[in-house]
């Protein structure tokens, strides 16, 4: 049948593994195609599984659970273009989903990542022409009911279309049809430009029609082009950059459970409570509550997870179990006693090598005293086995030869744990995924080389020694620097969890922006809830404050750190097992179109202020212009502010609504109203709020005319130049981060080219410091509008909670050493640690290791030349034996 | 703290490569090969350059040792010369010169050896002088 | 005489997180490639130092891939 | 003013506890400490072509006290091994006084005064089989393939007899244990050492650090061209990142991280 | 600021998280490891949701893996 | 600092002619594909250049222990 | 040596080493004959084993064991018969020309092939290549002498040497490489049963005379005393009751250990003055502690008769003081007063009674030091000897048959051994194995064992393997390498642990020279398992 996984593109059986890397990796049967369970015939499955897992009679069952909180993390579905019959999908192989494509490039694809025609794969024959649909059921209330911009698609279409250049052996002309490019995203413009300049075209357009063409075998794509002409294009291949939207499982899921979904069913939510939903004691996050992309979803999966166990805090650790070992035995002074398994992996490894010659030959290496052949060695049973030999045997050194350490080592470490040796003592040799699986064609070639890797393994082995992690006590309160909504949220998060919280603020009062915003996107008053934030965490007594302050010098590591406050002339040190950096953003003072120089030019908060205080300009105002983009996005910002577009709509149609004879004319690059709050664009598009499109070599130019000013610029669908009296000229101001060198400095972090601070990785830890113990939150990351900030101080304050509810910390293992006797203090590992891990002592002039911040890399133990860094595990000594091993015959 | 440098010769093999040690408070703290000498004109083998380490090995000879009951004693240098000489001059007188025979050595000086021959031919008289040269 | 097809013998140095676990996925993938080559693990490719390269080719290996 | 005067107003005002320099001694020049207490010696202090690593004996000094102050007579090439020694914190240059004597040629001095800039003839077997003593890198290169290249240094490294020489006399070798004496990297024992793994190691580490003196050459028994080698090593060095060792106290690009690398991967061409 | 409206006197020790995609195993893992016990419910036989269909996530073109 | 190290390396092997045995490439963990045929084109790419001839030199080093036995001490 | 280090490099247009492992044991004279090579020299190596130097020779043999004089003689056949030799020389300056050629006249390549396992070719090549490129120097070190047929090889190498008009010209000679660095020395200065210092023979009452005098001492002994090897079997016999060893460590460098250990116990009194504690040292009655270099001023003599100066550098450790003081208050004790201020004095008494030295003051010598003869004060030494004529006048050729080794493979001992020296140590490792860097070259003995043997032996490198021969038996990890040939091993002579002289005979040695055959013997191995 069609295999969901690779969106059809590709074929499963009945009894299947989802996909290779699936976790669990293990195969599930199909009910509904299995021929034994419909129509009772077949069976086979059974009679072929070496280990009798296979269960026909196994049924849905109903649990009950008794928990605290919910967490909805349901998802998304991609809308279906089939129902959009302009669009031709279904009708030629060649028109695919984006979700398709991204199978079509992936090496675990259908295609094995060749980048070749699905729908002459026979050939192998590539395309040379690919375009892609923007929008396809977003931003459309008329072929589907989907109104709201689904965020992600414009940034994936631009991805894909790179990574297609980059698959594609020939010249590839790549095409994207667009209406507004939305990567409002960190570094995603700077990704957008490089794709220009890579050749990709981007065409902002209205695609009416895509069809086969029959006669030549491709695609027509007809379109309206930007002067309004209409074109017609061939391509040889479309992809379809289709929305996400709610499935019916998840909205059926939700009504049953009465929660409240938006006009699109997706969870509604409150923009200072972005992760709750109307149902107390049930939170959710990612796509559910609206349309978004994987950093912004992992940002609120965390928020989810503060949310949800903050009324649980008291019951923390009441349904957890402690794991108890059995002492572990010092081999410290025995000489090597090596067992090694080979496993067969039912025929997987069996099927191919030779493992009884394998075993025989592991016999005689060097240390090995015992030898076992296993059909799994994984299997449970099997480890309850090893346990038993390695105390008989007294063994001291194990060898796994089967599939790959990384996915099996730690099942191995746990086994020798429960043996009572030091769990490092285990190497694996990797015959399966890097051997019989990969040399099927060749067994023999595949023997002598499982021959080798086990010889290797066994070499390693001998020299391998117990490592130990140590147990440093957590200091567990927590450190936030920065008193705006997104510091006070985060300290109000884990104080409610029980920790104590320090909160600096360099400003002699709280609130930071919030202080200046008046309204949010679903125009709820911000002013309102920062006083309420403010008095909540001025009453909460385990909430330190300091005013007037500021970060002078940290030391330490997570769980322990040490940092001078300094508050005026004073100063003190404060210590905390974790920090929350929250410095926040601020709107920069333009340098252009008449700022400064003429009352009626004004930025988005000066305009927020007017509103919120009241203002005669403002409500005599005949004629108001937006213009966008005010020193973001160009050569040397080249970055999207994210929240102006928004924040300028929500003011013009304030305008609009107080009087709706004011003419508001908005001038912008590209509308970036993402998700829900294109619906704000399209109000204002109804309401005759007036948008014009420029380009950066084509800006408004703004005259000053007494008490107004004349803002001139082009209208594209026209081609005409207009000229709008202006008496109030609202600038879209670049958002840009304040100045944290010194807090990077003394933290030790670092900030990307733009100047906001650098998280571990920017999809999967976007609140996580490369450096442990420490995260970031709210516009210090990238400027965001309110909910996601508090969404990202919330999901800062979930991380720092997984370090604050521990006792200890571990550290040690797999850490780099320093051998002070071969150290010549010359400093060069100190220079090379990314991770800060290595300082020198002054008195004994020789280099130490943190293995708090040690990361395990190795790279200092490369540097050295006498070889004084080791990394444990991986040092040299067992390197070169492994090297050497490698060469032997 | 001072520091010299002292020409010295190469204990280890017949060729007699010329040697400097670095001298730094009264320690002999490395050894280096003497660039102008006619025999290695600054070169050295292995043992050439680690010459000094056996001077300084810590399981150096700081005394001499007189074996009572079968084991060693520190003794003054009076006490083991007169010990050994007693000794010497008993086997002398019982047995005649001939049974007594002196090992000189080819690790040690011209000037040593001359004395060590001497003291066997004019002081316990006897020709009994060989050296481990054919060993 | 038959002429014997030279069997290279190759150390690879593969990072944990990159190159090994490619190498992995392969195997899943059961992607077919000659079997000369002989993978260390390393925890990262920055680790490995010309030491080890240089004691690879003098233990005679033909050559020595490093993957990152 | 001479030397001598210049060293004996050093040591009386005190700005230096110890001055290394040369003395005359049955008509060889050997380094020699000068100090307030031997303050007569100065009459034997000499200068002229011999050269020895009085940086390293500085280093040697500076272990055993740290403050002490130390002046040095350093040629061209001591001046550069002391910046390396400086930028690798193995002597601090605040302890340093150096008392000038320009040799190396340069550009504006075509003529340097140095025993590694006599002309040496290169005997028939040797270049044919091994390497000429004025082989220049570039010359080399192009003049032999890649096989001959090999079976050319290997005749050089077999007539290694492992006396260590030219690390033991090298002024910026200084690690207390050296790898090449790691029995698991290189096997010990072995005569010739395992080539060429033995050279190429110490190579690697010249690489970035080497400051082109030639005594390593000048100690080898074997005459193995190792300047000639190290000086190929920062050749590469100064070609791909641009750095002189000894010019500064810049550390090597390979300690260095964070500077922009843009480097690529080479192609795997055939 | 969010506060939870239920202030429940003997809260439970565990929460189901619906939903096995990078959201849910985020928040899964980040509520066991803050010390309370997790279910994660998932429809499909593997976790992993839609990123594990991804090729490679932009703009680091990392692997969704 | 890979790069850095591969690329002085592969340039000294060059100058001790033992060019292009030495091969530095970035594959992420999901490029299989890319795995798969970096081996392959490294293998016939050495397979090419022939046996290194590191393996001719024999006699010094094939003697010396291979320090089968543990380190006393 | 007959001509000194310097002349390899600049005269020498052939060189023949025999018998020397140079770059491991003289690493310094090594690279002089690597450096002639290089500038156009040619190079000739004979040796069992498969050593560095013959990476460079234009010609290496391996031949058997203890062979060496069928290898000369055979060598010497072809020249004569090719008309190769220097006739006018062998005229002028040499005797018994005819008797050599008589005897080498049976030894045609193909027997010598026959004897030595040298290619007939080889031998004829290596021939051509030593007499007809001049001059051409010989050098050799133990593995000629330490041989019963020492004194034969040694014999023959001269017999070589001057039939190709090799001595008396610089850049030619025979020149022996000295293993310890003043075997020269203590030759020169009489350490010997039968000779005063420059060789003054005990036996001539003219010199007994002169010394008798000079020491003012009463009567000298007229009969030679006897030699190391006549000493320990004295010893065994009771007839020698003291020893007073100084420097030398004879439990490890003396042959058949296990006898050599029961033979020391029946001492009545022994003295061992040293600067370790070696082995020897522990069963001494009395040890005196000496200084070492550089604790001391003195000179050494090399091997090519350079006398150098070394001088003090620092204190002595501890209260070890300098051997000549001991010496000087032992003789004193022993009834014969000495009393000296300093080695200088020490010396020019010698240099006194020395026609050698008589030339040579501690100015003269400097560093670069003097090579006797040196005759006055305004001599500058010899850098070449025999120059116009041989000390006896003219140089006497012997006709030396061929002699088997003492001891052959057998079934019981199949395998043949011989010992020596590795690079990282010196004799008895007392010096050596105490320094850190040397100790971290080799830590312990081995046995180099070649890989077929290895193969049929099931033997890998690493493993402990037992040896045996007819005196006892050791244990040493094997190293498999092709340095040495098949069905040999090679045993260094180093390592306390591992005492190779626990399988080498005390049985056989030179009648003449009294110096006993480390370098043959017959062993059997077997893999230890562990």
């Amino acid at each position: 049948m069609d295999d969901e996984y690779n969106e059809g593109l590709g074929k499963r059986k009945a009894i299947y593994v989802p996909y290779s890397q699936a976790v669990p990796l293990k195969y599930s049967i199909d009910p509904d195609n299995c021929l034994y369970l419909t129509k009772g015939r077949c069976g086979t499955c059974e009679k072929v599984c070496p280990s009798h897992a296979i269960n026909y009679l196994d049924q849905k069952k109903e649990i009950t659970l008794n928990v605290g909180s919910v967490v909805l993390s349901t998802g998304f579905k991609s809308f279906d273009p089939s129902k959009l019959d302009h669009l031709s999908f279904g009708q030629h192989p060649d028109i695919v989903t984006s979700m398709g494509f991204e199978r079509v490039l992936s090496a675990t694809g259908p295609q094995g990542g060749h980048l070749v025609l699905p729908s002459d794969k026979k050939h192998k024959k590539e395309p040379k022409k690919i375009a892609w649909l923007q929008c396809v059921g977003s931003r459309d209330e008329n072929r589907c009911n989907n109104g709201y911009c689904s965020s992600v698609c414009c940034m994936y279409a631009v991805k894909q279309s790179v990574m297609a250049k980059d698959h594609s052996k020939e010249p590839l002309d790549c095409a994207i049809f667009y209406m507004d490019m939305r990567t409002q995203g960190k570094d995603f413009d700077r990704y957008y430009e490089k794709a220009k300049d890579n050749g990709v075209r981007f065409v902002r357009s209205r695609v009416h029609s895509v069809y086969p063409d029959h006669d030549k075998g491709n695609l027509v794509m007809g379109y309206v082009d930007e002067l309004g002409a209409m074109v017609k294009e061939n391509f040889d291949m479309v992809v379809l950059s289709t929305g996400l939207e709610i499935s019916a499982d998840s909205f059926e899921l939700a009504t049953t459970m009465g929660i409240e979904l938006d006009r699109s069913n997706f969870i509604k939510t409150d923009s200072f409570k972005p992760v709750s939903t109307s149902m107390p004691g049930v939170y959710a996050c990612g796509v559910f509550t609206g349309p978004k992309d994987i950093p912004q979803s992992v940002m609120e999966a965390s928020a989810a997870a503060s949310a949800a166990t903050e009324n649980l805090a008291l019951a923390r650790n009441s349904k957890t179990r402690a794991v108890t070992t059995p002492r572990e035995r010092d081999v410290a002074g025995e000489s090597p006693r090596i067992g090694v398994f080979v496993c067969n992996c039912g025929t997987n490894i069996g099927g191919i090598v030779d493992v009884p010659a394998v075993a025989e030959y592991a016999r005689h290496l060097p240390g090995v005293v015992y030898v076992e052949e296993n059909l799994f060695t994984c299997s449970q049973d099997t480890q309850d086995k090893l346990v038993e030999v390695i105390k008989e045997k007294g063994l001291n050194r194990i060898v796994i030869a089967a599939c790959t350490p990384k996915t099996h080592e730690d099942l191995f470490r746990e086994t020798l744990i429960d043996a009572g040796l030091n769990k490092y003592l285990v190497e694996m040799a990797n015959i399966r995924n890097q051997d019989s699986w990969v040399h099927s064609n060749e067994p023999e070639l595949a023997t002598a080389k499982a021959r080798d890797l086990v010889r290797m393994a066994v070499a390693k082995a001998f020299r391998l020694e117990p490592l130990f992690e140590s147990q440093l006590p957590v200091t567990q309160s927590a450190l936030v620097v920065g008193g705006g909504i997104t510091g006070m949220t985060a300290a109000l998060s884990l104080s409610r969890q029980g920790y104590p919280v320090t909160l600096v603020e360099q400003n002699q009062t709280l609130g930071g922006n919030g202080r200046l915003l008046y309204k949010t996107s679903k125009n709820e008053e911000v002013s309102l809830f920062v006083r309420k934030l403010i008095s909540e965490v001025e009453a909460d007594e385990h909430v330190h404050i300091l005013l007037g302050s500021s970060v002078h010098g940290v030391e330490g590591f997570v769980g322990n750190f040490k940092t001078t406050v300094a508050t005026g002339d004073d100063s003190r040190i404060v210590e905390h097992g974790v920090a929350l950096l929250a410095t926040g953003a601020r709107e920069s003072r333009p340098a252009e179109y008449c700022y400064g120089e003429h009352d009626a030019v004004m930025t988005l908060l000066d305009l927020d202020a007017r509103f919120a205080k009241g203002s005669k300009v403002v409500d005599r105002a005949e004629n108001v212009v937006f213009i966008q983009c005010v020193g973001s996005r160009d050569q040397e910002h080249p970055y999207c502010s994210k929240v102006c577009c928004t924040h300028s709509i929500k003011s013009a149609i304030a305008f609009k609504r107080k009087n709706p004879e004011t003419g508001v004319y908005l001038l912008y690059r590209d509308i970036r109203t993402y998700g829900q709050r294109e619906f704000l664009y399209k109000e204002a598009r109804d309401l005759g709020i007036l948008f014009f499109q420029y380009d950066l070599d084509n800006k408004p130019v703004v005259t000053p005319e007494g008490d107004h000013v004349t803002v001139a610029f082009t209208d594209h669908v026209l081609g005409l130049r207009l000229a709008v009296d202006a008496d109030i000229l609202c600038l879209a101001a670049r958002i840009e981060p304040n100045d944290n060198t010194r807090l990077g400095q003394a933290f030790k972090v670092t900030s990307d080219n733009d100047g906001w601070f650098l998280e571990a990785h920017q999809k999967l830890r976007p609140v996580d410091f490369a450096t442990d113990g420490l995260f970031l939150c709210g516009m210090a990351h990238y400027p965001k509008p309110v909910d996601e900030s508090i969404s990202q101080a919330r999901a800062a304050a979930a991380r720092a909670l997984t370090v604050l509810s521990r006792d200890s910390i571990n550290v040690g293992g797999i850490v780099a050493n320093i051998n002070p006797e071969r150290c010549a203090g010359c400093g060069g590992c100190v220079e090379v640690c990314s991770y800060n891990a290595i300082t020198m002592d002054p008195a004994k002039h020789v280099a130490v290791v943190n293995d708090a911040l040690c990361k395990g890399c190795g790279a200092c133990a490369a540097t050295c030349p006498s070889e004084a860094p080791s990394l444990m595990g991986f040092n040299n000594d067992q390197l070169y034996a492994q090297i050497k091993s490698a060469m032997t015959v | 703290m001072n520091c010299k440098f002292v020409p010295s010769v190469c204990s280890y093999c017949g060729t007699g490569c010329g040697v400097l040690f670095e001298v730094i408070d009264g320690k002999i703290n490395s050894t280096l090969p003497l660039k102008s000498h006619p025999v290695n004109q600054g070169k050295l083998c292995i043992k050439g350059w680690n010459l000094h380490e056996y001077i300084n090995s810590f399981m150096r000879l700081k005394a001499p040792l007189v074996k009572e009951e079968g084991r060693f004693q520190k003794a003054t240098w009076d006490e083991a010369i007169n010990h050994a000489a007693r000794n010497f001059n008993r086997i002398k007188e019982e047995h005649g010169p001939d049974s007594i025979g002196v090992l000189v050595s080819a690790k040690v000086t011209n000037e040593e050896n001359y004395l060590a021959q001497k003291l066997a031919r004019a002081a316990l008289k006897t020709n009994n002088v060989d050296h481990c040269a054919r060993l | 005489m038959k002429e014997e097809v030279f069997e290279p013998k190759i150390v690879a140095f593969m990072c944990n997180w990159c190159t090994y676990g490619a190498a992995d996925l392969a195997g899943v993938s059961r992607m077919q490639y000659p079997s000369n080559t002989r993978i260390i693990r390393v925890m990262c490719s920055a680790s490995v130092s010309p030491h080890h390269i240089l004691r690879a080719f003098q233990s005679k290996a033909d050559g020595v891939l490093v993957g990152g | 003013m001479d030397i001598t005067r210049q060293v004996e107003q050093l040591l009386k005002q005190g700005r230096v506890d110890i001055f290394l320099g040369y003395r005359e001694l049955y008509g060889h020049l050997i380094p020699h400490g000068y100090t307030m207490d031997n303050l007569e010696d100065l009459e034997n202090l000499k200068v002229s072509q011999h050269r020895y690593s009085l940086e390293k004996v500085a280093t040697h000094l500076a272990e055993k006290k740290p403050d002490l102050k130390i002046g040095i007579i350093a040629r061209d090439c001591n001046q550069r091994a002391l910046n390396i020694l400086y930028t690798w914190n193995q002597l601090n240059p605040d302890n340093i006084e150096t008392l000038n004597v320009n040799c190396c040629p340069s550009k504006t001095r075509k003529h340097g005064d140095c025993s590694y800039l006599e002309p040496k003839e290169t005997g028939w077997f040797k270049k044919e089989n091994g390497i000429d003593y004025n082989a220049e890198p570039d010359a080399f290169m192009e003049e032999f393939d890649n096989s001959e290249r090999f079976s050319h240094w290997m005749y050089e490294f077999s007539k290694c007899i492992k006396c260590y020489g030219c690390r033991n006399v090298c002024p910026v070798c200084f690690c207390p244990e050296c790898s090449l004496e790691n029995p698991d990297l290189i096997e010990p024992g072995a005569l010739p050492p395992e080539v060429p793994i033995f050279h190429l190691v110490r190579a690697t580490h010249m690489a970035g650090r080497c400051v082109d003196c030639g005594l390593c050459e000048d100690a080898c028994p074997a005459e193995i061209p190792l300047r000639f080698l190290y000086r190929q090593m920062n050749q590469i060095v100064g070609d791909v990142f641009g750095y002189n060792p000894g010019e500064g106290i810049e550390k090597s690009p390979f300690t260095i991280i964070g500077d922009k690398v843009t480097l690529e991967p080479k192609p795997m061409d055939a | 600021m969010e506060r939870n409206d239920l202030t429940p006197t003997d809260p439970k020790g565990s929460v189901m998280v619906v939903g096995g995609g990078v959201a849910g195993m985020q928040s899964a893992l980040d509520i066991a490891n803050s010390g309370f016990y997790v279910y994660l419910v998932e429809k499909s036989p593997a976790i992993g949701g839609k990123m594990a269909q991804l090729d490679k996530t932009f703009p680091t073109n990392d692997c969704a893996m | 600092m890979t790069i850095k190290r591969i690329t002085f390396v592969q340039e000294m092997l060059k100058f001790m002619g033992l060019e292009g045995r030495l091969h530095l490439e970035w594959i992420s963990s999901a490029e299989a594909q890319k795995f798969a045929s970096v081996v392959t084109d490294f293998t016939e790419k050495i397979r090419r250049l022939g046996p290194s001839p590191m393996a001719a030199i024999q006699h010094q080093e094939m003697g010396r222990r291979n320090h089968g036995y543990h380190k006393a001490g | 040596m007959t001509n000194s280090i310097a002349e390899f490099e600049t005269d020498s247009k052939v060189i023949f080493v025999i018998g020397s492992n140079t770059t491991a044991c003289h690493p310094l004279i090594a690279n002089r004959i690597i450096k002639a090579k290089e500038n156009g020299a040619r190079l000739i190596v004979a040796d069992p084993r498969n050593i560095q130097l013959t990476k460079f020779a234009d010609l290496a043999v391996h031949q058997r064991l203890g062979t060496d004089v069928a290898l000369l003689n055979g060598m010497m056949h072809v020249i004569i018969r090719n008309d190769w030799h220097a006739a006018e020389y062998v005229e002028k300056r040499c005797e018994e020309f005819e008797a050599l050629k008589k005897t080498v006249a049976s030894y045609d390549p193909e027997r010598v092939e026959a004897i030595t396992g040298i290619a007939a070719r080889d031998i004829e090549q290596m021939a051509e290549l030593y007499a007809t490129n001049a001059p051409g120097a010989l050098l050799y070190a133990m593995g000629i002498t330490q041989h019963t047929t020492g004194v034969d090889n040694v014999k023959s190498c001269c017999n070589l040497a001057m039939l190709c008009g090799n001595l008396g010209v610089p850049g030619g000679g025979v020149n022996p490489l000295r293993g310890q660095n003043n075997v020269q020395g203590a030759c020169d200065m009489g350490g010997l049963p039968n000779v005063f210092t420059g060789y003054q023979p005990v036996a001539d009452p003219e010199v007994r005379e002169k010394f008798a005098s000079a020491w003012n001492c009463g009567e000298l002994s007229d009969t030679p005393g006897m030699t190391i090897t006549d000493m320990i079997s004295a010893i065994d016999e009771g007839k020698i009751k003291g020893l007073y060893v100084i420097g030398e460590n004879p439990k490890l460098s003396d042959p058949d250990k296990n006898h050599l250990d029961h033979v020391l116990k029946k001492l009545d009194f022994l003295v061992v003055e040293d600067i370790f504690l070696t082995e020897s040292a522990q069963v001494a009655d009395v040890v005196f502690a000496s200084a070492a270099l550089g604790e001391r001023q003195g000179t050494f003599t090399n091997t090519e008769r350079r006398c150098m100066l070394t001088q003090k550098a620092v204190e002595p450790v501890g209260n070890a003081l300098p051997d000549w003081q001991i010496i000087s208050r032992f003789a004193t004790a022993l009834g014969h007063g000495m009393s000296y201020d300093s080695p200088e004095e020490v010396f020019n008494e010698m240099a006194s009674l020395t026609k050698s030295y008589q030339g040579m003051t501690y100015d003269r010598i400097g560093i670069d030091g003097l090579q006797w003869p040196c005759l006055a004060k305004d001599h500058p030494g010899t850098p070449y000897l025999h120059k116009e004529t041989f000390t006896r006048g003219k140089g006497m050729f012997h006709a030396i048959e061929f002699k088997e080794p003492a001891e052959a493979a057998c079934a019981e001992y199949p395998m043949m051994m011989t010992t020596g020296r590795m690079f990282a140590h010196f004799h008895t490792g007392t010096m050596t194995r105490v320094s850190n860097s040397l100790d971290t070259e080799q830590k312990t003995g081995y046995v180099d064992i070649n890989p077929a043997d290895a193969e049929k032996l099931n033997i890998a490198s690493g493993d402990m393997v037992l040896l045996t021969s007819r005196r006892g038996e050791i244990e040493a990890p094997a190293q498999i390498t092709d340095s040495v040939p098949p069905n040999n091993v090679f045993l260094p002579i180093h390592f306390g642990e591992n005492p190779t002289n626990t399988l080498t005979s005390s049985t056989a040695f030179d009648p003449i020279a009294k110096i006993p055959e480390f370098k043959v013997g017959a062993v059997k191995i077997e893999k230890l398992i562990a």
